[in-house]
Order: C-alpha cells, then structure tokens, then sequence
C-alpha cells in the first residue's frame, strides 16, 4: 500500500474540498491516520472503498474514543524588555483543548490484502454537537460497532440504518464508557477500604460513636 | 366358581385406583403438607425469561389446516387397522380383499392431495 | 378434476384492503436469554409466519461486563488476566492477540522460543474451539449430548495439558509483553505429542459420522448462505468468510508468529452454507494438526522472556497501535492508545464474534426456525467476547 | 403436629440386622428429592463452560443425580447461577427464579454469580445475586474446578437432607408464610430499581470498635 501522504494527495486531488489532515503516531507501531471532515466524509470512504489500487473493502474496526478538556502547559521564548533592555524569557503559556468525540476505522483490503488505514472521525464537541456522518452504507462491518460507539459515547451517527443502544437497556440514559461518567454506587461491603472506595464506603458505615475522644471514622 | 365375567370387575378396580392413587396422595400432599404458592410471576407464561408480548393464539396459514386433515384421516385409517392385524392369521380370504380395497380408497385419497398441492410446503 | 386447477387454487386473490385470507399473522417471539441453544444469554426478537422466519432483530448486552472500561482503570498487565474472560473457550489465543498488540505499541521483540510456543499453544486452543464447535453445532441440529461428550473428552486431553503448563484449566493468562511466562514443565512435550497423535482417531471418527450422514446434508446444506460480497463488507472473519469463498487467513495474510516458516493450506468453501461453514472447521482441524507437528518438532531451545522488558511497571511510549491475530472465531484484535502511563488510555477489543452477527437476519429470513438454530451455531459466537 | 422424636440409632440398626429396614417419611422424602435433583440449563458465562465439563463424561454429574439439564423453569429444581449476572440480566433472572415450581434451590456458583468476582467494578455488572433471591450454595472460584462443583452438589444434598417436613423449623417451601416469589427488578435511568431486593440482602452491618 502507498504511503498516507501519497493516498492524501490522490484523495484531494479525486474529491476536490476534501477537507484532509495526517494525524503522527509517535509510537513505534508508525501507524498513523487521516483525520476527515464530516462533509466529504462517505464520498472519501467510497472512494477508499472502490479505489482500484486501494480496495480498501473490509472496515475490521470501529473504536470510540473520549478525549476530555485538556490543558497543556507550554515553554515559550518570549521576548521581552525589563528594566530597559531585551532579554530572552520562558514562560509557560497554557493552551485550553476543548475536548471532543472521536471515531477510528481500520479499514483493511482483502483483494490486494493490505492495510491499515486508520480514518479519523471527530465531533464538534462533547454535548450537542456529537454527531458524525455513519460510514455504515460504505461498509456493512460498522453498523453494530456504531452502534456500540452510540451506546457508550453518546455520539449520534446520521445516516445509520437502526441506530439503537446495543449493549445496554434502552432506558439508560447514560454513556458509561465516557471518563467522566461516575456509575451508580450500588452498596459493596468493603472490608478494608482505602482511598476512592473509603469514601464511597463512608456512606453506608453506621458512624462509631466517639467514645475516647478519637474522630470519628467520617473524620479518618 | 365365581361369575366367569368377574375378572372384568377387577380389571376395572385397578384400573381405576391405580392412576387415582397418587393423585390421591398428592392432593393429601397437597393439602397437609406443602400450601400451594401460585403468584402473578409463578404463573406468567415462560418465554426465555423476558415477558412475553404479544398473544399466541393468532391466525395461522392455511397450510397447517391441510396437513392436520390428512393426518387425521391417516391416524383414524390406523385404528381400523387395528382389530383387522389382530385376527388377521383366521381371516378368510374375502375379508383380506374388504381391507384392501379400504386401504386402496385412501391411498387414492393421498394421490389426489398430492396432485393438488397439498403436501408442497409453502415457502 | 385435473391437476391444473392447482393454479386457481392458490391464485385465491383477497379483495384489495383486506388481508389475504390465507396467510397468517406474524408471531412475535424471544429466542431469550436462557434458550438451550443459543451459545450463552442471546436473545433474538423473531417474527414468525407460521414457522417461517420474517423478521429477526438481534438484542445483545446480557453479559456486557464492561471489559473496556475496567481494561482503561487497570495496568497493561492487569489486563491480560482479563483477556482470558473474553473468548471463554479460546484463552490462550486471546492472551497471544492482546500481547501482540502490546508488542507494538511498545516495539517490543520476542525471542525464538517463546514465539514458537505461541504458535503450538494457539493451535491446540484452536483444536479445543472447533472440536468444542463440532459438538455443540450438532446438539443444536437435535444429535442432544452425544457428540458433545466425544468433543468435550478430547478437550479435557487438552485442557490438561494447559493446566499442567499455566496452572489454570480454563484461565490460562500465560503470555506476557515480550515472551511467555514459564517454560515447558518436563514430560510435557511427549504428552502434547501423545495427544496430537490421538487427535486424528477422534476426527476420523466424526468425519465417519458426520460428513455423509444425509439428516446432516438435509438440515445444513443450502441453509444460511452467505454471499462473498456481503461477507466481506459486512467484516465477517474466520472458518464463516472462508466458507464463502474468500481466502483471507490472517496467519497467511499478516504472517505473525513465524507462521510463513510452516507448511499449511489454509481450506475454502464454494457455496457459504452451514456445510460448509461445518466442513471449514473439520478441515482446518487436519491443518492444525499439521501445524502442531511442524512447529512440535523444530521447537527451538533459548530464553522464552526477552529480558529488556520490564513486567511490573510496564509504561509504553505515547501512540497507538492496533494489533490483530487469527483467533479460532476471527480476527480478534486489540486497539490500544497510550499517553505514557501505566494505564492505556483507550483499550478496545475487535470481537470477531459480534461483527459475525452482522448478516445473522439476511441468513436467516425466509428459513424456518430450527434452521435459526443451526445457523446461529454455525457462525459460533461466545457472548463474552459479543458483549464484552 | 409436634415433630416425631428421631429414630433411635441402635434400635434401627439392630432391627437391620434382623433383616428389617426402618425409616420416617421424612427420609425416605429428603432422599428422593436429593438424588434427583433437575438444574436449570442456564448458563451465563464461562463457568457455564465449566458446568458443561461437569456434566460431560469425566467428571460426570450424573453419579450425583444431577445430570437431567431441563431448559424449562417448569421443570426444574436447581438454578445454578453460573456466570456474571449483568444489570440487564437480573430482571430475567428473577423471573425465571419466579417461575420454579417448589420446591426451588440456587447455587451461585463462580465469583460473579457471588459478588461480581473480577468485574466488580462494571457499571452493568450486579454485585451477586443474593441481591434479588435467596442462595442455597455458594461456590467461590474463577471458574471453579469441576470438582468444586461437585462439592456443591453434595453440599446442597446434605442441606436437602436436613429439611424438616413438620414443626417449626421445617423447609422454606412448606411454610406458607415464606415467599416463593420475589419481585422482578425495573430498568430504571441509571441503575435497577431497587437496586438490592430490602427483604433478601443483608448486608453485613459494620460497626468500627
């Protein structure tokens, strides 16, 4: 299979306002992905599909991933003049990422049995705006996983032929698998309880009268 | 000598106590040692685990109507058969040909349904 | 009365508006949770005419035991024991696919010897998943219990032999990021030998009794068939994408785990039926025990750990990978992304199983319901790794 | 109706060796009722697996009686929970316990069945099933060995042995007062409703002295 700067090229030069982007992979698998907009998003998964030289037929997976607010504190040169004259400073500037949803195929050729190609998928944000083209029409392969990514993620994929929750019951209302899902604190008898568990224990300890003087467990 | 027909009387007794024994015991069961519990869950129809939706008594194809008749007439020409294999071997002659001639009716029977369709399962 | 009546006869047509008095209503039933054939807690919403089916919806999530998300609060290696749990049947070759894909995320090599005693244990687990197949495919097709003792005394041999190696019967957690955990104990080799040398006495036997058995060909052939377009873009994977005529085997495909060093054929089906999804299985049996000899036989001496890695404080550089291997159902793969901590960030399991699921409905309308059945045990899912 | 005193254990054996067999109803009930006990084929995950090795030709539940798996609830004695129990599964779960004519056992086999065993920390798994209905056995292990379930086997045999047909301490399922029915679990927005069924799980208190 050509390298992805060279399948990036012939994507935008066959769908002209394809909207493309190569996202590295620093780590040594080297396999790294073509971020898409939502747009051009199934013309370009057509195209990956029907292509000749590519074939890309088989989607193996379908991932969901949850990447919250980040805050990156960065070094910066700032110039800047103190008492009269220049002198190079570091600062650390923050930078805010606002956080999104994000949907990852591997997209496989079984006629010339090469790949991957790792495609991107990202939302605008984490609450309304978690929608994403579906890719199911494309390749049948996707369309429980997506199904599973809605379940879990919460993102809505338009065009999805039965979008449903797949795993969980239909009444949850939840997105279990996003990090800032805390899940119902069903009561455990914790023998030993440390930390995070200590406080979800603490709920549910009768309180033991302080009898000597010595706090109260609550104050442990 | 007792009436020669009065094995039949003991036949029927046995015949009679033997199924109505445990029932008798379990209603004694029943009735002394362990209450009934039946209850709104206990007596739901079981599909799986899930609760059933939806009633079963709906209409079925047509098809299942054929096939029961012919089975029914089939099942019942068995019956008649029954009396004739047992005094088969002091039949004379004659009665063989009575017989055939019953079975030959409705192996035509058959034929006629199977021409007409009846037997093709409707895919 | 001639016989061309017969035409008129079913030509009944019902005035427009009112249903054709002679078919019947649909009948919506569960195929639950707890249904003796269907492999573990599946349930299918079937719409039946009659007996035939018209509508069949797949509900999953019964045993979704959130390995994801337990998998992003534990460490790598914390994971590994829980991979056992996904495919419950095929412990050993879930282990291989998870350290796979570890091994490059992290860029991690693996010596000789431990490779080749991945392959050799991979195999065997693919010996216990498709002869465990055979006797739960025929249960479901009526032949209740009887084949399944055969299957299941073959798989005791083998369970045997992972529990003298691994200490755990059915939960192996053997393999480890850069090799394996312990080597062979003495004595195993000759009674892996003896039982792969067994194995064929059993296969013979089945193949005698299933392979021309006319009730067999009666219930499986032309049932469920499975086009190679659909196959292939609906991502089914293993013996079922076989079976309809596509040859893509991961082994020969990815050519991991020194499997371009053996000799093997890898089997393909013409028609995509059961048969042949059946017969996938009885011929890659044949080809596993070729393998097992191969890879017995040149079995190299040497460490089984690559000594640079480290166990318990195992943090991979940044990135992502996704790793893939040629378990008994399919293609399992692993889709790990790392920011640098003891704990992956996104740890995502491709279940073979589910994604096999996918046509279940296009295979299964228009058959009647015990063909569902066969159907549903000729694709050969295992609901821990359906739902994870 | 007082309980009967037990037999006294010399006379029956004297009586035995004069070649007469002595016994109370009660035993000759308990021992029917224990040498053939029916499960419930229902398996949820890979101690299921391991249910079936149980009942396959090595290890053989059939020396126990307990080889006839009926897939209906109707003609079962025995539930063996094995497996993990989800959220999504306990309502079915109950209801299937609910539709087991008495008198009804439960083994709770594997660590999840128990407490969730290694996936405790799933947001869909149910911490044990003694939430929603009562365990006669349970049996701890990952999954437990075949043997294991063996044991439990002749555990739940020696608890059958010692039910009580009259008095006051006699058998759950003869006491009208106990219920044979438990109510069936709601899906709700985040969680079952209820979550613990009030009146079946008893937690253990804690008091920190």
């Amino acid at each position: 299979m050509e390298a992805l700067d060279e399948i990036k090229v012939r994507i935008e030069a066959a769908i002209p306002g394809a909207r493309l982007e190569i996202i590295p992979n620093p780590g040594p698998a080297n396999q790294s992905s073509l971020l898409l907009d939502h747009a051009h998003a199934s013309t370009v998964a057509r195209f990956l599909r029907d292509d000749p030289a590519l074939r890309l037929d088989y989607c193996s997976n379908v991932t969901g991933v949850d990447w919250l607010e980040r805050t990156v504190k960065k070094k910066v040169k700032v110039k800047k003049v103190v008492e009269g004259e220049e002198k190079e400073l570091e600062e650390t500037r923050e930078e805010i990422f606002s956080g999104y949803l994000e949907a990852v195929y591997h997209l496989y050729s079984m006629a010339h049995k090469h790949g991957p190609l790792v495609v991107r998928l990202r939302t605008r944000d984490r609450a309304e705006g978690a929608h994403l083209p579906s890719l199911t029409p494309v390749w049948r392969s996707a369309e429980f996983q997506e199904r599973e990514i809605y379940d879990l993620y919460g993102i809505h994929f338009d065009g999805h032929p039965d979008l449903r929750r797949i795993l969980m019951w239909d009444e949850f209302t939840d997105h279990p698998m996003r990090k800032d899902y805390r899940e119902p604190d069903d009561y455990e008898y914790e023998p030993t309880p440390h930390d995070d568990v200590l406080e979800k224990a603490k709920q549910h300890y009768v309180p033991r009268p302080a009898q000597d003087g010595t706090a109260n467990i609550a104050a442990q | 000598m007792p009436d020669p027909y009065f094995f039949l009387v003991i036949f029927g007794a046995v015949a009679f106590v033997f199924p109505v024994m445990p029932l008798a015991l379990a209603w004694l069961w029943r009735r002394f040692f362990q209450p009934p519990k039946p209850g709104a869950g206990k007596n739901a129809t079981y599909e799986c685990g899930v609760e059933s939706l939806g009633e079963a008594q709906i209409q079925f194809h047509s098809h299942y109507y054929l096939y029961a008749i012919i089975f029914l007439i089939f099942d019942v020409e068995a019956i008649f058969l029954v009396p004739f294999a047992v005094a088969f071997t002091g039949l004379p002659f004659g009665a063989f040909i009575a017989i055939l001639v019953f079975l030959l009716l409705l192996l035509e029977g058959l034929v006629w349904a199977w021409g007409k369709g009846c037997l093709s399962w409707v895919k | 009365m001639s016989l061309s009546t017969r035409a008129q006869h079913s030509a009944v047509e019902a005035p427009p508006g009112m249903p054709s008095r002679l078919d019947g209503e649909l009948l919506e039933v569960s195929m639950g949770p707890q249904h003796p054939s269907t492999h573990g807690v599946f349930r299918m919403n079937v719409a039946l005419e009659g007996e035939v089916v018209r509508r069949l919806k797949p509900v999953f999530g019964y045993l979704h035991r959130n390995h994801e998300k337990i998998g992003e609060n534990t460490s790598y290696l914390g994971s590994m024991p829980y991979t056992d749990r996904l495919d419950y049947i095929c412990s050993m070759s879930n282990n291989w696919g998870y350290a796979l894909s570890v091994e490059k995320l992290a860029g991690i090599e693996v010596p000789e010897r431990a490779e080749y005693l991945r392959v050799i244990l991979a195999e065997l687990t693919r010996l216990v998943n498709h002869a465990s197949l055979l006797g739960f495919l025929l249960s479901d097709m009526g032949a209740w219990g009887t084949p399944l003792m055969y299957a299941f005394r073959e798989r005791e041999n083998i369970l045997d032999l992972f529990e003298s190696l691994s200490g755990s019967r059915m939960m192996c957690d053997y393999m480890r990021f850069g090799g394996c955990r312990c080597d062979l104990p003495p004595g195993w080799m000759e009674r892996a030998r003896k039982v792969v040398d067994g194995f064929p006495h059993f296969l013979d036997e089945f193949e005698q009794l299933i392979t021309g058995n006319e009730i067999l060909i009666a219930r499986t052939q032309e049932v469920g068939k499975l086009s190679a377009e659909l196959a292939i873009s609906a991502g089914i994977t293993g013996p079922g994408l076989r079976a309809s005529g596509v040859n893509y085997d991961l082994r020969k495909v990815d050519g991991y785990g020194f499997y371009p060093r053996f000799k093997f054929r890898v089997p393909l089906g013409e028609h995509g039926d059961c048969y042949d999804r059946l017969m996938m299985r009885v011929l890659e049996l044949r080809e596993t025990l070729g393998i097992l000899r191969q890879a017995m036989d040149d079995l190299p001496a040497g460490p089984i750990m690559n000594p640079k890695v480290k166990i318990r404080a195992f943090k991979p550089p940044v990135g992502e990978a996704y790793g893939r291997i040629e378990a008994p159902k399919g293609e399992l793969g692993f889709y790990l992304i790392s920011d640098g901590s003891g704990n992956p960030y996104r740890y995502r399991v491709r279940p073979p199983s589910l994604i096999n699921l996918t046509v279940l409905e296009d295979m299964c309308l228009g058959h009647t319901v015990a063909d569902v059945m066969v159907i549903l045990g000729s694709i050969d899912i295992v609901m821990g790794e359906v739902d994870r | 109706m007082a309980s009967a005193p037990p037999i006294d254990e010399g006379l029956r054996s004297e009586l035995q060796k004069q070649g007469i067999w002595v016994t109370s109803m009660q035993e000759l009930y308990n021992w029917g009722r224990r040498n053939s006990i029916w499960p419930l084929q229902f398996g949820l995950a890979c101690c299921a697996i391991e249910m079936i090795a149980t009942a396959a030709s090595r290890y053989d539940l059939a020396r126990f009686g307990g080889e006839v798996f009926r897939p209906s609830p109707r003609q079962a004695d025995l539930m063996i929970v094995a497996g993990t129990v989800t959220k999504k599964m306990a309502p079915q779960i109950v209801r299937l316990y609910n539709q087991m004519p008495d008198p009804k056992y439960v083994i709770s086999m594997g660590a999840c069945a128990i407490s969730g065993g290694p996936f405790k920390q799933g947001y869909n798994v149910l911490k044990g099933i003694d939430r929603y209905i009562p365990v006669d056995v349970y049996i701890p292990g990952c999954p437990p060995r075949p043997e294991a379930l063996l044991h439990a086997f002749m555990e739940l045999q020696r608890k059958i042995d010692g039910q009580k047909l009259t008095g006051t301490g006699k058998a759950a399922f003869l006491d009208k007062t106990v219920p044979s029915e438990f109510p069936v679990p709601a899906f709700g927005a985040h969680d079952l409703e209820p979550p613990a069924n009030a009146d079946v799980f008893h937690p253990p208190k804690i008091e920190r002295h």
